[in-house]
């Protein structure tokens, strides 16, 4: 679960991680008494999860309180890369001596947490890592001992920063691997962390990717899902769903299946609506939930449900189905391809039900883009 | 021969007594593989199916010494417990099917269990199969059948499509490993892969990889760079995924630049793997590479 | 450092292990208020740290408040086990349904932490674990994990208690532990942890060992050590010291040598007045201060010096002698024993001022023996 | 041979630059031991008596590969950050010489190290030392000459003694092993013993004891039970130590019952260990034992 700006900042206060003052605003209003209460020039950002948010003008420097107002005015009734502002924050404009990037971020190949750090910050990381290679530094973490001290003597050489805010970095360094491990994080990230003229060092963006399987040690970000559309819905119902541009509805168990169903379609020129995964074990109401949700779509022309039941039951599989094309009428249709346990069973009440179940995913698919077509 | 699981695997399943749990110890058991205990903590004293539920590991460890491998089926919070109480109790392998375990629990998990030279499969995965042997998981068995083909995957249910092709052909599995679709898995393609290379049996190896991280990159990688000894046949999943958006679980999504499908393929091509470009496509590579071979 | 019963409850009721309530008196007037307070039939026990408190009429209970005052004065105004009362807990009595032993403790043999638990408390535990080391459960921690949820869980069913009580029970074992761990206990134990008649669990009694090489990270325990007499002194000047009965100093560097070098002497027929090591690398201001120490005790009639020189100096350790032996005067007489670095330049100090030092540690002990019974 | 040290070793010296650090790097130089590195953080780039200080125990690796082994001087509080860096920096061999040392940190880094097979002599010990080939610790090198007698000892001067003694009389050591005098220790009694005992140059064994703690009472149940094939002979301080009293440091103490000298010298007597009661009567024993013996 990424978190907005706003949170994560919360989060770097109360992890005494230094920030720039900051106030979240919900209204032109707000937005005026935030830049007035700061005081001079301030940064408007919009509140959003989308990446390249800068760039996509979701972020503008005011030099008056009343233009503070104006942009946040634009910000809130539109939308950045396609996602709807809800709130900015409105932060005082800092003055850069130089940037840094730290995060520290769970790296696949090493099994582990890593530590990244490097001397030139605000730039795109990535874009960094490939250019510049050297100029990052990566330590990976040890889950049993945890960031050593050692690990951090390195990385302050590594900034050939000197002085104070030596210290400061060592001090933002552990409180950020504190917050990253407490709060069960995928992504912890300062970008810029900056360093003032004044000498102090200051993150200017704060960024945390929490971990949804660990939600359930967080209560307080264990809220419910606020967005609309089909995903959120589908959220809220608990599958894992994506939605696309197409006409055929795809409902799928297992990631790897129901992805491997969409990449089938598309090969036989057909258009995936969407990505369902029930999941394993999905009970007749389970399957009946996930085929009206997508059957209920205004753009779904055909419904293709392609099921390898393992724990799954194809029988419980197939009433599911049944019931829903029976709620939804509109002459939507409906693709089986189901294969496993209980597979005669969940046969039989389809054919009775006047659905046809086929044999091979190919052949289902190809059925799905012809349907979709004559529609 | 075939790896990790055979005739001399003895089970515990920790969990026994869940829904799931009870569900795939008789499923296990109907398979024929040893299941000789089950561990649900207050529940010890109970029986399922005939086999012995025990309060803790050690329990069922001291009374069926031959037990070297568990299956866990715990839920998700609790399955860091369970790998802690399964290593010290000097278990050799872990089977994690749960899925949805904290990324953190993890790694630590792994690396206690490896600091102490115990395999774990998963967490988030279908188990290993060997078939005629053993079933140490939760795929249907009889969708499997033995035969020369090792196979390693990220995905439950579309190794068990890819399976069903080769078994239909003929050919079957040596084992089939699910390593499990997390961001982070115990054993990797990497290691599996290493495994089936040193397998008799093993005659070609089957892949299937899914779009996030570069796990198949860097098999790929290996395989090129150390010149990998028997057919590779390599399917991907997520060619039209769209980036940024995680397709069903954690671990099947192309982030930051990271994991499209496209950088796989090439890789894998790029390493002689031959990658099919439908499941259905795989059993037809193999029988072509394996034209002649007995299963 | 052991900490005095009512320091060990304050810090169990720190980490959440529930105490009795008590009351700390150090007068008689603060005795009898605080069983006025309490109540009822209380129990006044002596805070020293020497063990075996009970036996030796340092635990006593009183029915009225008077006869609490009464009993807090005896003992404040006396001595267990040689050691003098300073302050006394007054506690209410307790009815018992049942006695457990609970402790954390480190074992050497494991290199780790070991959880001990027992459902017959009350008792010696070394006694429990010869009669019947069945009754007690002894399990292992690993300290890059900590204790785990299964070896909680292996407690709790080792009690055979159940109901609200194992609730209560895990909690206690979950603090305890996190005190331990927190603190860098060497000892943390409980000792009865009572069951009462309301199902309640309660601990009687409280006993913990910090760490003394871990003090730097606990600076409220830091405080000077308050004791008198040669220990205390000696401690405070930073050595490592213990007084024995007899009339022979003795110095040496390095505990086993120092040991090894008393042992000498009780084996040549003397009797060694202590026990002080001066460490490794002692300076010749450490060298005189020590022997001025033990040269300035009464009943010390010999020094018996026994140095082996690796990091230490011989001419230092000579300078720091010859110094000592000018301000204590007396009569008292001092062998030396040194080898080692710089030994040459140390002997010609010791023989220009008239000490001679000896060769072997035998005839260096024969010495001081022979010396002893003539002064 | 030797056990531990030789002449393959390579040292580096975390906390080379101290007082201390800087005395017995020199020392230790002087000696002939191959000490081709310090690390001190923030004084990277100086030199000490020719040999250069790194920043990290990483850097010093990098440019000396050969190091192999590590000897520890920092302060107390830093010596598991220390065993941290230098375990992850793929060494060997630790010898820790620093002394108070907070117990816990010493059970963590001790059991960090086992589980990646890295040996750690100490904390608060001497060291190691191989007369004539390395010296990797803090005792006084010309005590010591090469011969057939393997020590092991939880005291250090003490150790200084008996040593001399063995020298004078002109059997020398093979390798002379300060475990430490802390209640917990990296190796111990029995798998120094193990060491000797495969060690071919070493005719008979050494131990030095103490009060404190059950490790002597051990040593000889490892003796007693496996037959150990060399002679033995210990000496155990502490017969008049009081109970309950530390004597000079925290491991040296009878408690709870446990760890008295009586205890000690009973189980090693009934285990076949020749026991000294004076110092100097280990040479003796020891002349005895070997006579005819050519050093």
């Amino acid at each position: 679960m990424k978190l907005y700006e706003y949170q994560a900042r919360q989060l770097f206060q109360a992890y005494g991680i230094p920030v720039t003052p900051f106030k979240v605003a919900r209204s032109v209003e707000e937005a005026v008494r935030a830049a007035e209460e700061l005081g001079g020039r301030v940064v408007v950002k919009a509140q959003v999860l989308v990446a390249g948010r800068g760039k996509a003008g979701g972020v503008k420097v005011a030099e008056t309180s009343e233009a503070a107002g104006r942009l946040a005015g634009e910000m809130l009734a539109g939308t950045v890369k396609g996602e709807k502002v809800r709130s900015v924050i409105v932060t005082p404009y800092q003055t850069i001596e130089k940037e840094l990037y730290l995060a520290i971020t769970v790296e696949r190949s090493r099994r582990s947490a890593v530590m990244i750090l490097s001397a030139e910050g605000g730039v795109e990381i990535e874009e960094l890592a490939r250019i510049s290679p050297e100029k990052l530094l990566k330590i990976g973490i040890d889950p049993l001992i945890g960031l050593s001290q050692y690990q951090v003597r390195k990385a302050l050489l590594f900034t050939s920063l000197s002085g104070q805010p030596v210290k400061t970095l060592e001090e933002i360094i552990k409180n950020l691997y504190r917050l990253f491990r407490d709060m069960d994080c995928e992504l912890a990230e300062i970008n810029p962390l900056a360093l003032t003229p004044e000498g102090g060092l200051v993150a200017l963006d704060a960024k945390i990717i929490l971990d949804d399987n660990a939600l359930f040690r967080h209560a307080e970000f264990m809220r419910m899902d606020e967005g609309e559309g089909f995903e959120a819905e589908a959220r809220r119902l608990g599958f894992s769903a994506v939605e696309l541009d197409g006409d055929i509805g795809i409902i799928g168990n297992g990631a790897g299946l129901t992805m491997a169903t969409m990449d089938m379609v598309k090969l036989k020129g057909g258009r995936p609506a969407n990505f369902l995964d029930v999941g394993g074990g999905a009970s007749e109401e389970v399957v009946e939930k996930a085929a009206y949700l997508i059957l209920s779509h205004p753009r779904v022309k055909v419904l293709f449900v392609n099921i390898l039941a393992g724990i799954t039951r194809c029988d419980e599989v197939a009433r599911g189905l049944v019931k829903a094309s029976r709620e939804v009428g509109g002459g939507k249709k409906i693709v089986v391809r189901m294969m496993g346990t209980n597979e005669e069973e969940g046969r039989k009440i389809l054919v009775d039900s006047g659905l046809y179940p086929l044999d091979s995913m190919e052949e289902a698919a190809e059925k799905a883009v012809q349907l979709a077509r004559s529609v | 021969m075939a790896i990790l699981v055979g005739s001399g695997t003895a089970v515990v399943v920790q969990g026994a007594t869940g829904r799931q749990g009870a569900f795939h110890t008789r499923s296990m058991l109907q398979y024929g593989t040893k299941v000789l205990a089950g561990v649900t903590p207050m529940k010890g004293g109970q029986r399922l199916d005939g086999i012995p539920i025990y309060n803790t590991v050690e329990e069922a460890v001291r009374s069926h010494p031959e037990i070297n491998t568990s299956l866990i089926m715990v839920p998700a919070p609790n399955v860091a417990d369970a790998v802690y109480e399964a290593v010290d109790a000097g278990l050799r392998l872990l089977v994690i099917i749960t899925e949805h375990v904290p990324i953190h629990d993890t790694i630590s998990f792994l690396r206690y269990a490896r600091l102490h030279g115990v395999e774990v499969v998963g967490p988030n995965c279908p188990g290993v199969i060997t078939p005629g042997e053993a079933k140490v998981g939760i795929m249907p068995g009889h969708i499997f059948r033995r035969g020369v083909v090792g196979m390693v995957s990220r995905s439950g249910t579309l190794t068990y499509e890819i399976a069903y092709g080769i078994s239909k052909l003929g050919l079957g599995q040596t084992t089939a490993v699910g390593i499990g679709g997390d961001p982070i898995t115990g054993l990797d393609f990497i290691e599996v892969l290493t495994m089936f290379e040193k397998d008799n049996d093993t005659k070609a190896v089957v892949l299937i990889g899914e779009i996030g991280g570069d796990m198949e990159e860097r098999a790929a990688e290996y395989i090129r760079v150390r010149g990998f000894k028997k057919p590779v046949v390599a399917y991907v999943a997520g060619v039209t995924a769209p980036p940024e958006k995680r397709m069903g679980h954690a671990g099947a999504i192309i982030s930051m630049g990271m994991g499209d499908y496209e950088s796989k393929v090439k890789a894998l091509r790029s390493a002689g793997v031959h990658v099919a470009s439908t499941p259905s496509e795989v059993s037809t590579l193999l029988s072509k590479l394996l034209a002649g071979v007995k299963a």
